[in-house]
This record gives structure tokens, C-alpha cells and sequence, in this order.
């Protein structure tokens, strides 16, 4: 019986732990769609941008992976505000079907960069000894790496909160979302606003991609391969909404994780059939206003 | 129905409450077979969102809405056009990427019951293109009949804005603002197209120029911070008090 | 009154697409092909597949202004359909076709009902999750589906009880432009009716079509099953002429892939499938053969550049380039 | 305009066809590969061997000039496999096609190949029973049976008792997993738990806690080489399952390409494979140094490479046989019962299956020389694919 119960509760970890993963990957999308309304299908190609950056730090340059982490961010952020101001602000006018191809077009150019750059085969980023093994937590084996993990996405949750709802920029990006031509006439300068907020939001799918690499292996497909998940915590979030972003990462991690525990033989589909649920309960995400 | 007499539209005791606030109190409108009734009131009287309830784009919070003696309200916004009864935007609602003779056959086709038709022309038949020359031809449209409606003037797409109501022939007609944005100079244009429509036709305006107003209506509802001030004809109200205290007021205190 | 509405109307105001040399054009261009790049023909006809699907998407997408990420569901499903009833019910070919499109029709039906009550980004997502979905049950039912290996051994008889299909792809490539003339007739009848226009009207301006008295809901979960139907046709023949289904015929890549083609071409005007999807499938053919290793980056950039520089898609390019034409001569 | 253009394209056409009805002696091959797409490491490593074998014949068979023709097939797609072999049999008039990395791929071909007498030699399918999908289909990998049912046999002799089986959910999982479990209840052991595995899964953790509830002392894994086996071996070993004693085998996940990717968690890994780089034959050394001269020392062959590497060594003795000429019913008779001396060992096709009779070899992940390789220390001798006969 406590066995059992033990068998929950490390399922439980894991769920959040890959609940976490996709929140810190996916809340940087859920902001400048919120604030740019731009349909930016590309967003998985800058977590795709950290984790290659950190792997050319830390394998190739042989800098220490505490070194390497924060350089491979700033990087990611630099290179999303120069798209941004760039081939992102082309698009913002258009419909959302012009942003699709945009965006996809962009993601076909990032595969093909990192294919050539760094090969197809995978490419590990060594994880420091201190935060391999796992530390035993009564009856639960928990791998330290995942502690972090949680621990880094709950910090950056809580850093992105105090910004926005706290300082003055945060009330400027909210004024913004709420109505930019407004936001224009009050003296905020929208376009600096959008291009610096695209970076952070860049720099944190570079870091979710640079940590999350040993759950989400780092490859040129990866740009593709994960933009389905992060679409839909995205989605099923709501807009704008960091609040949003968290619950739904942690449902979905936890839905997935249980429904392939409980119920291996339906595994990939559960997850989809709960989103779909979700969405046509509530289009807007759980947290999302209409538009 | 013992009522002596029925009204085209009527609302009883109507509420909106958005969140706290209240922008319909209790509002009971009458309108008359064949009125010429005007909604005046100063900005954020809740005059739109009288119309709005009355078309049933929002739910009232209360009350009910009858149209010809009949309960509707809780009938959806595409049947209540199927009723008789049809709106106009203050802003300017149109299908703007086709052109303007494509507007009209749109409400045309689907008052002739021809819009589900999947084959034949656009036009449906002779009796929809028939008839959307006619409307064009009343309208002094014909001339714009192959533009798009993203390159009309504005005042000609203002004119498209009430030519796409006229052409479902209602029974009640609510025209929010119809000369809404068009220069002094041109508002006659607006006005004459008023002054023709059918006589049978009950048609509820919400408008700001007052020289409309006057020339136009037969019937005028003062309303103020959601709530009928007072209702009365054109003399009654250009002589009230309150009504040049609360409406015109602003210009004697000067 | 006694008006002549037809001839006091100019033709532009009620605009059919009025049949002209240029449609001439691409029949003509498809048959010239059947002579002079016969040894092409596999391409040709999965060229013709394409077109197919991507003028019921334009239908969907297009006219009735329904944004879609999912298209690619009603193609699998109908060639998952067409594949089955081969294998299990009849190998005549056009039997299989009609199997093809009336489950995704039904799908369609279905979902539409389901889905069209939303739209912009919500509807695009829920598209999409719809698709990722039957991907997955397709998976995981391998005993209709096989699985991830797909059903194989399609064996279409002979069309018509004559035409056996060939190696070379003739029988295929004909095939495939008799279904595409039959489904472009359909389209191009739909859209100029006047439910097309209804249809029209929604995408312009959902508010007003509300207000005019049309049920807005009824008329988009039509089209929307109408379009499957045609995209699960275009499946089925897909599936016929290949002789496989696989899962790959049921992805979001295959329903990125298609809107891309359709937009490169322009959406909403009918010819637009007929110019982007050759375009972008010989492209691809093209790229594969000189540097596949790089040809995602052209590819890329590509569209791009295209969203930059033509944003309504090429046709659109040309619709721009006559009109500046005519206000230079006015 | 438009119409000047049509005599134009037909004239380059004619061009591009009457050169290549020139070289009458010229015997081409056509080779199906992903060499663009999430595959794309397949066709690296399949043209580079191909390149290699054709350049250490110096491109000939007797008089007979080979041409190799590739096609991008893009990852798993058989509609545009199918295609291809088309276009490789009408357009570019071949006599022998090579390639396909994918079951359904490798499916999707076996019509065209019937239907145009073509001898078609498979890289990559793992599942048994493909080649009787048509006559002229041959196999120069191994199937699962092939590989699995020695490892069980070998787990067993060494005293495992309990066996936990994970598997990707797809026809040659379920052909591993069956394999497996025939081979190890015959020789007296316990499957304890057995797990289809979706192939969209990203995180693995739940599935490790599962097998480690089934207390197993060996787990039997298969997944398609790539991010599902990196992810998987890295997640059996953050949830400490190689603490908690619980070995762990494959057959090709470790391959030599990808174990970089895994850092040291692949460690130990026990594979069973029918081929390993790091044997010391002289036919593999110079196949070894051959990829390594001609492409750079970082160069290791895979299952693709010597599956291609081998493909055209029978096609090169069909081409012997039949002396250049286009007759695939007198290709196959030949190669039927043909011998030779591959990198990977001796090898047979097997006159009534038309599989490979090979060795089969038990390899441990191993660091040598501060690279990490898959140790080849026992061998079973001449192994038939046991699933096309359970079939």
C-alpha cells in the first residue's frame, strides 16, 4: 500500500517537474503573444537557439556550465531582438495567416542553421557533477537535476510575477497589452517595449531549452518536434496570463504523466483529448481574457 | 391578447448590469406601429446598449423585450432579424472586401430565402439582382455598384451601412447614429434617404445632431445614465426643463 | 419599373468567375505535361493530389474565412478510408474515393459542429489538437490503421474495369486531373452560388452577417464538411495512386505544409492552389536533387521574403501589378 | 510570352533525354535515402558507405561503368518512396535500387520492384516478413528477431531470471518484444512487465518508475535510434535504475554517432547487434579506414553504413552475373546462396528466405581510448531470421 502510494508521489514529481520544463520553455511565448498578438510558431526555435549556445559554451569552448548558462541567454535574447525588430515587425500588421508563414519559414531557416552548423545527430550538454544522482526524500528516490529544474522555473515564475505586477516597466507592458495605440499616446515607447519584452521572453525559452535538454534531447528537429506541447500550454493558458502559463504547464505535465502511468496503452492520446476539452470549454485558456 | 393596441417594439422594466454597474435601468420604451422615435441623451446615456439588448446582442440582466406583442427575449440576434427586426451600426459594419452590389445581395438573397443555394450565380436570380438594382437605384448607388467597399468615401459607405438594413425590409428599423461622422454639408443625404423610407416602416434613431433629430422624429426618449428621463413628442421635449438642464444644459450655464 | 437588372449591373459589381482564355491555362499546361515530362508522371499526379486538397482548404480557409492548422486530419482520414475499403471491401477505385471523402465528411461534420463555435487563435489551436489526435488514434488502432507502419498493398482494379494503373503513372496522372477538374467544377460552383457569397460574407464580417438574419454557424459547419469531403477525396486518390497510407499523412506538418502552399499561391481565389502548389512541390523536387542537406533554409527564407515582399501570395502580386497598371493609364 | 515558353521547356527536355539514353554501357543504381529531414543522419551515413564501396571498385564491374543515382526520400514517407522508385525505373532507367531506412518506406517500393523486375536491397527494416511483400526484394540488415532472440538467450545463460521489456510502440517494437519473450521463457526466465511506449513521448520518468516497481533484474529496451533512445537511456539512469541493480540491454540505440549524445549514462549498455565497429577483421579494418580516409577520422560507421556498404556488394555481384544486362529474374537466381567475407563477418543470403544468415555479436558500452564504443566479446555464428519462420 505505501508502496503504492510512494509510486504516486514520485509520478506526482515527475509530472510537475515536466510540467515546469514546459512552463519555463513556453511562458516567454504566452507573453509576446499576449502583448504582440503575433501567432509566433518559431518561439521553440529560440529555446532551440539557448540550448545550442550553451552546448557550444560548455562542450565545445569548455566553459563551466554556470558561466555557460547565463552567456547562452543573453545570447538568445540578443538574437531574438535583433528578429524582432527585424522580420517580427513586418509581420505585426498582418493577418495571422501571413504570421504562420512567417514564423514557419523563420523555424525552417533555424533547422536548417543548427543542421549545419552542429550536425543532425544529438548533442549532449554536461550537466555538473554536483547536480547529477538523486537524494533520497523518505521512500522517494528524487533526482537532483529535477529539483533544480523546479526550483529554477519556480524562481523565474516568481521573478516574471514581481516584474509585471510590481515595477514600472510591468505596469507599462501591461498598459500596453491592454491597448498599445493607448499605451503610444501616454508616452510609453511601444516599439523599444515590444523588442525588449520579445528578448526576455526569447531568453527564457533559451534557458528552458539550455536546462531542459537531458528531458528534451537537442537536435535541429527540435524546433518542430516540441512546438506542439508549448502551443498548447500556451493555449490552453491563456494569453498574456503567467498565472495561466503555470497551471496549464502543471496540468498538462501532470495529465500526461498520470495517463501514461495509469494508462499506458491510451498514453499520447489523453493529453490531447483533455486539451481539447479544455479549449472548447474555455477558447480564451484558463486565465485568458477574450480579445 | 385583449391589448387594445400592440406595439411594434416594446420593452418592459429592462436591466443591464455589467459587473457592478448599471447601464439600463428599468427601461420601458414603446414604439409605435410606423413611429419616427428618437433615442437622445448625452455620451454614455447607455442609448447603444439599449439597442444592443434590443437586438439581442447582449442579454438583458432583466426584463423583457417584445416585439409586435410578441416575447422575445430570449430569442437569438438571428432570429430577431428574421422578425422584422434589423439594426445599423454607429461604426460602420460592412463587408469590406466586396463590392457594394455584393453587400446588398448578401441581406437581399437572405430575405428571398435564396442564401443557401449552392450552385448558380452569386446574385441567386432575377429577382435578387432585380431587386438589388432597385435599392441601388433609390439609393443613388448605382454608379458605385462595382466598387469595393474599401474604396468608397465615407459617407457613401455610411449610405451602404443603412442600404444593407433597407434591404431586408424590416418592420422595425434601429439606426444608431445614421449620420454619425459625415460633415454638416452632407447630412442631407442622409436625411433625404430617411425621409423616404415606408411610412409602415417603425424606425428607432439614436442621433446627436439635433436638426435631425427635430426634422425627423415624431416621438423623442430623453435618456440619462441608463434610465428614461422623459418621453414625449418633438414640441414636448424641445420645451422641457429638464431636458435642456440635463441635455442642452451646458451651453445656457455658459 | 421596369429595370434589366443584368444590363444596368457592370459585370465586376455581381463578380462571377467568368470563364476566360486564362482558364484555359492550367488544363491546357497540365495536359502539355502529360506529353512533353512523361517520364514525371509520379510527381505529376502527387502534384495533382496536392492541388486537390489544397483547393478544399481554400474553400475553407479562403471563402469562408475559417483559419485552420488541421486540414490534414480530413486527408488522413480519407485516405486511411480509401486504403481500408481497398483493402476490405472493393478495389475498384472510384468506390474507394467516395469511402475516402465521405468519412472525412463526416468528420468534418463532426468536429465543425464542435469547433466553429471559435475562432481566430483558439480555432487554429483546437485545429490543430484535433489533428495531433486522430495521428494518435490512428496510432494506437493499429488493427483498421496499421499503426505506425501504415497500410500497404493498396491495390486499386483497373479504372473504370479498363485502365490498369501503370508503372509510368499514366493512368494515375489522369486519374488524378479528372478528379481535380471534377473538384475544381464543385468549388468553383459553390463559391460564385450564392451561399458562396454567404460564405463570403462571414469571412468579411461575422458581426454583420449575424445581424442580416444568417445562420452563421450552420453555413460555416457546411463548408467546413463540404471542404473535408474534398480533402478526404483528395486523400483517398492520394492513397490509390501511391498504393500506401502512413501516418505522415495524418500531421500538423502535413497541414502546415499545405496552408504554406496555398498562401505562397493566395488564398481566396481559386487559382491560388494551382500556383503555389506546383511551385513549391517541384521546389522541393528541384532542392532535393541539388542540396537537400540546405534546401529547408531556402525554403525558408523564401517564405520569408514572400510575407515581406507579397503578402496576399503571388496572385495577389499580379492582382497589385494591374491595378497599378490601370491607374497609371487613367 | 507564355507560349514561346512551352517549345522551350520541350526542347530541354528532349536534351535531358537523349543524354540519358547515351552510355549504353553504363549499369545504374538507385539509392532511396533521408537526406534531408529528422532522418538525415540515415542518408549521410548510407551515401557515404555507398560512395566508399563503389570508389574501392573504381566505379566498375568488369567493363561495366556503375552510376549510383540518389533520391531524397525526406524521413519516413513511403507515398514519396514509391514515387521515387517510380521515377528511378521510368526516368533514370536503373536496375537495381538500394536504400529505404523505414518499414513502410521499404514496403511502399515492393511493388515497383515486382512490377519492374528491379532487385531492390532493403538497408533498414526490422520487422520480418517484408521480403515476401515481393520477389525481388532483399534485406542487407537484420530484423529484430535476428538480434533479439540471441540477447535473451545470452541473459539467460548468464542467470538472469526476471526480464522487464520496454518497446516503442510500432511494428518492429512488437517484433523485439515478441522475440524476446520466446527466447527467454524458452530458456526458463520471467518477462515481468512489458511496456509499449507511444512514439511522441518526451519524458520517459513514469515509465522507468514502472519498470522499477516490476523489480526486474535486466530491462530489454527498443526504440528508434535518435532522441527517444536518448531520452530514455538518460531517464533509466536519473531515476537510478542502474543503482538499484536493474541492468539494461538494446540492440542498436548505442550506436557509436549518437553516443556522444549520451554522455556517460550509456555506460555498460549490454547490445546485441549484427555488426560492431570495433571488430578487428581485416575486412571491416579496411572498410573502417576506408570511411575514415575518405570522409575524416570522426567518421564511424553505423548499422546504415554497413547495410549499405553490403548492399553494394550484392548488387555488384548481380551485376557480375548478369554481366551488365537488365534481367532481374537471372540477379536473383545469382544471389541466392551468394558468400562473402562483409565487415560485419561472414554472411549468406539464404537461398529460401532471401535474408543474410550472419553472426550476431553481444557488445558492451565501453570507454576505449576515451571514446566510448560498443565492445563486441561473444559472438553466436550464423544466425537465420527466426520470425520468418514463427510467421
Amino acid at each position: 500500500m505505501s508502496s503504492m502510494f510512494a509510486s504516486l508521489l514520485t509520478v506526482l514529481f515527475d509530472g510537475v517537474a515536466f510540467g515546469m520544463i514546459l512552463f519555463l520553455i513556453s511562458v516567454g511565448l504566452s507573453i509576446t503573444m499576449g502583448v504582440m498578438r503575433v501567432v509566433n510558431l518559431a518561439h521553440c526555435g529560440f529555446a532551440m537557439t539557448g540550448g545550442y549556445l550553451t552546448y557550444a559554451l560548455t562542450a565545445q569552448m569548455d566553459l563551466p556550465f554556470a558561466a555557460a548558462v547565463p552567456l547562452a541567454v543573453l545570447g538568445t535574447m540578443a538574437i531574438g531582438a535583433v528578429l524582432e525588430r527585424t522580420v517580427y515587425a513586418w509581420v505585426y500588421g498582418q493577418s495571422e495567416l501571413g504570421q504562420v508563414l512567417m514564423t514557419i519559414g523563420l523555424t525552417f531557416v533555424m533547422i536548417a542553421a543548427a543542421n549545419a552548423l552542429f550536425g543532425s545527430s544529438i548533442q549532449n550538454i554536461p550537466v555538473p557533477q554536483g547536480l547529477r544522482g538523486s537524494v533520497q526524500a523518505g521512500p522517494l528516490a528524487l533526482p537532483v537535476y529535477r529539483l533544480f529544474l523546479i526550483a529554477v522555473a519556480a524562481a523565474c515564475g516568481a521573478l516574471i510575477w514581481f516584474a509585471l505586477e510590481r515595477t514600472e516597466a510591468g505596469a507599462r507592458l501591461r498598459a500596453a497589452v491592454d491597448n498599445a495605440r493607448m499605451a503610444g499616446c501616454i508616452g510609453i515607447n511601444v516599439k523599444t517595449l515590444f523588442a525588449l519584452t520579445f528578448a526576455v521572453g526569447c531568453g527564457f525559452a533559451g534557458l528552458g531549452g539550455a536546462l531542459g535538454a537531458d528531458i528534451f534531447p537537442l537536435e535541429p528537429f527540435y524546433a518542430l518536434h516540441y512546438l506542439v506541447p508549448v502551443l498548447i500550454v500556451v493555449s490552453v493558458g491563456g494569453l498574456g496570463s503567467i498565472k495561466g502559463t503555470l497551471a496549464a504547464s502543471l496540468l498538462l505535465g501532470l495529465i500526461d504523466t498520470l495517463g501514461r502511468y495509469y494508462l499506458p496503452a491510451g498514453g499520447g492520446i489523453v493529453i490531447y483529448l483533455a486539451t481539447l476539452l479544455m479549449l472548447l470549454v474555455r477558447p480564451h485558456g484558463l486565465f485568458g481574457r477574450p480579445a | 391578447m385583449n391589448y387594445a393596441m400592440n406595439y411594434a417594439l416594446e420593452t418592459r422594466g429592462l436591466c443591464k448590469r455589467f459587473g457592478a454597474i448599471e447601464v439600463t435601468k428599468s427601461v420601458d420604451l414603446k414604439i409605435e406601429h410606423g413611429a419616427r422615435h428618437a433615442l437622445i441623451g448625452p455620451n454614455g446615456a447607455g442609448k447603444t446598449t439599449l439597442v444592443n439588448l434590443c437586438t439581442g446582442m447582449f442579454k438583458p440582466s432583466s426584463g423583457a423585450i417584445l416585439l409586435n406583442g410578441s416575447d422575445i427575449t430570449s430569442v437569438s440576434a438571428q432570429r430577431r432579424v428574421g422578425g422584422g427586426l434589423v439594426r445599423t451600426f454607429q461604426i460602420n459594419t460592412l463587408f469590406n472586401g466586396l463590392t457594394v452590389a455584393e453587400n446588398l445581395a448578401i441581406p437581399v438573397a437572405q430575405r428571398l430565402g435564396r442564401s443557401w443555394k449552392p450552385w448558380g450565380r452569386s446574385s441567386g436570380d432575377a429577382a435578387v439582382a432585380a431587386d438589388v438594382v432597385r435599392l441601388m437605384d433609390e439609393l443613388n448607388l448605382l454608379a458605385l455598384a462595382s466598387k469595393k467597399i474599401a474604396d468608397l468615401a465615407y459617407g457613401q459607405r455610411r449610405l451602404v451601412e443603412i442600404a444593407i438594413a433597407m434591404a431586408l425590409e424590416p418592420k422595425v428599423l434601429l439606426l444608431d447614429e445614421p449620420a454619425a461622422g459625415i460633415p454638416n454639408g452632407e447630412s442631407g443625404m442622409i436625411l433625404d434617404l430617411l425621409e423616404r423610407l415606408p411610412d409602415a416602416m417603425s424606425i428607432v434613431f439614436i442621433e446627436h445632431d439635433m436638426n435631425l433629430v427635430f426634422r425627423f422624429a415624431r416621438r423623442i426618449s430623453v435618456l440619462v445614465e441608463g434610465a428614461v428621463l422623459i418621453e414625449g413628442s418633438v414640441d414636448e421635449i424641445r420645451k422641457d426643463q429638464r431636458v435642456r438642464d440635463v441635455y442642452l444644459g451646458r451651453r445656457h450655464h455658459d | 419599373m421596369n429595370l434589366q437588372p443584368r444590363t444596368l449591373l457592370p459585370a465586376a459589381a455581381l463578380p462571377h468567375y467568368r470563364l476566360g482564355a486564362m482558364d484555359v491555362l492550367p488544363w491546357i499546361a497540365a495536359i502539355v505535361a502529360f506529353f512533353a515530362f512523361d517520364t514525371y508522371l509520379s510527381l505529376g499526379a502527387q502534384i495533382l493530389v496536392m492541388v486537390i486538397f489544397g483547393l478544399s482548404l481554400d474553400l475553407a480557409l479562403g471563402f469562408a474565412g475559417i483559419n485552420t492548422l488541421g486540414h490534414a486530419a480530413f486527408f488522413g482520414v480519407g485516405a486511411y478510408a480509401a486504403g481500408y475499403w481497398n483493402l476490405h471491401v472493393s478495389p475498384e477505385p472510384l468506390g474507394g474515393l467516395l469511402a475516402g471523402g465521405m468519412a472525412a465528411g463526416v468528420v468534418g461534420l463532426l468536429s465543425g459542429w464542435l469547433l466553429l463555435r471559435t475562432h481566430g487563435l483558439a480555432l487554429l489551436m483546437l485545429t490543430m489538437v484535433v489533428t495531433v489526435l486522430l495521428h494518435e488514434v490512428a496510432n494506437a488502432w493499429g488493427s483498421v490503421t496499421g499503426g505506425a507502419d501504415g497500410l500497404s498493398g493498396v491495390m486499386p482494379d483497373p479504372l473504370f474495369g479498363v485502365f490498369q494503373f501503370d508503372l509510368f503513372g499514366k493512368t494515375a496522372y489522369l486519374y488524378a486531373l479528372g478528379v481535380l477538374f471534377l473538384v475544381f467544377l464543385v468549388v468553383r460552383t459553390v463559391v460564385n452560388s450564392p451561399f458562396g457569397l454567404s460564405l463570403r460574407g462571414i469571412r468579411e464580417n461575422t458581426r454583420r452577417m449575424h445581424l442580416v438574419g444568417a445562420s452563421v454557424h450552420l453555413r460555416l459547419v457546411a463548408a467546413y464538411a463540404l471542404s473535408a469531403f474534398l480533402a478526404g477525396i483528395a486523400g483517398g486518390l492520394g492513397a490509390q495512386i501511391t498504393r500506401t497510407v502512413s501516418l505522415d499523412r495524418l500531421t500538423f506538418q502535413l497541414s502546415g505544409d499545405i496552408l504554406i502552399m496555398l498562401i505562397i499561391g493566395g488564398v481566396g481565389r481559386l487559382y491560388g492552389a494551382f500556383i503555389g502548389i506546383p511551385l513549391y512541390m517541384l521546389m522541393l523536387d528541384r532542392a532535393a536533387e541539388v542540396n537537400p542537406f540546405h534546401w529547408m533554409f531556402f525554403v525558408g527564407l523564401a517564405l520569408i521574403l514572400l510575407v515581406r515582399f507579397a503578402p496576399g501570395g503571388l496572385m495577389a502580386l499580379d492582382e497589385r501589378r494591374r491595378r497599378a497598371a490601370q491607374e497609371g493609364t487613367q | 510570352m507564355k507560349f514561346r515558353l512551352v517549345p522551350a521547356l520541350l526542347a530541354g527536355c528532349s536534351l535531358v533525354c537523349g543524354m540519358s539514353a547515351a552510355h549504353a554501357d553504363e549499369v545504374r543504381i538507385g539509392v532511396i535515402a533521408s537526406f534531408s529531414g529528422p532522418y538525415s543522419t540515415w542518408g549521410k551515413h548510407i551515401k557515404e558507405a555507398t560512395d566508399l564501396y563503389v570508389a574501392q571498385q573504381n566505379g566498375k564491374v568488369g567493363q561495366h561503368t556503375v552510376r549510383v543515382i540518389y533520391k531524397d526520400v525526406g524521413g519516413n514517407n513511403p507515398a514519396r518512396a514509391r514515387q521515387l522508385a517510380e521515377e528511378l525505373v521510368v526516368r533514370d532507367k536503373v536496375q537495381y535500387i538500394a536504400g529505404l531506412e523505414f518499414t513502410p518506406t521499404a514496403m511502399a517500393v515492393a511493388d515497383v520492384a515486382t512490377q519492374a523486375r528491379v532487385p531492390t536491397v532493403i538497408n533498414n527494416s526490422g520487422t520480418s516478413g517484408v521480403l515476401a511483400r515481393s520477389p525481388y526484394l532483399l534485406r542487407s540488415g537484420y530484423t529484430q528477431w535476428m538480434v533479439a532472440t540471441p540477447l535473451a538467450q545470452w541473459t539467460a545463460a548468464q542467470g538472469a531470471k526476471r526480464v522487464f521489456l520496454a518497446a516503442a510502440d510500432y511494428a518492429p517494437g512488437a517484433d523485439a518484444i515478441a522475440a524476446y519473450r520466446k527466447a527467454f521463457t524458452a530458456a526458463g526466465g520471467t518477462i515481468v512487465g512489458e511496456l509499449r511506449i507511444p512514439l511522441n513521448t518526451t519524458d520517459f520518468s513514469t515509465y522507468m518508475q514502472k519498470a522499477r516497481e516490476a523489480r526486474p533484474d535486466t530491462m530489454y529496451m527498443f526504440m528508434p535510434v535518435g532522441p527517444l533512445s536518448v531520452a530514455f537511456i538518460k531517464a533509466y539512469v536519473e531515476r537510478g535504475l542502474d543503482k538499484a541493480g536493474i541492468k539494461l540491454e538494446a540492440t542498436a540505440e548505442t550506436e557509436e554517432s549518437e553516443l556522444a549524445g549520451y554522455g556517460d549514462a550509456a555506460a555498460g549498455i549490454v547490445t546485441a547487434l549484427h555488426y560492431s565497429p570495433a571488430g578487428t577483421t581485416p575486412a571491416n579494418q579496411q572498410f573502417v579506414n576506408g570511411l575514415k580516409q575518405k570522409y575524416g577520422q570522426d567518421r564511424i560507421p553505423n548499422v546504415g553504413s554497413i547495410s549499405a556498404y553490403d548492399s553494394m556488394q550484392m548488387i555488384f555481384q548481380m551485376i557480375r552475373a548478369t554481366d551488365g544486362k537488365r534481367d532481374g529474374d537471372k540477379a536473383m537466381a545469382a544471389i541466392k546462396g551468394y558468400k562473402w567475407e562483409s565487415p560485419r563477418g561472414p554472411v549468406t543470403v539464404d537461398p529460401s528466405t532471401r535474408e543474410l544468415v550472419q553472426n550476431v555479436y553481444i557488445r558492451r558500452v565501453e570507454k576505449v581510448n576515451g571514446a566510448y564504443v560498443n565492445q563486441p566479446f561473444k559472438t553466436y555464428p550464423a544466425i537465420r531470421d527466426p520470425g520468418t519462420k514463427v510467421q
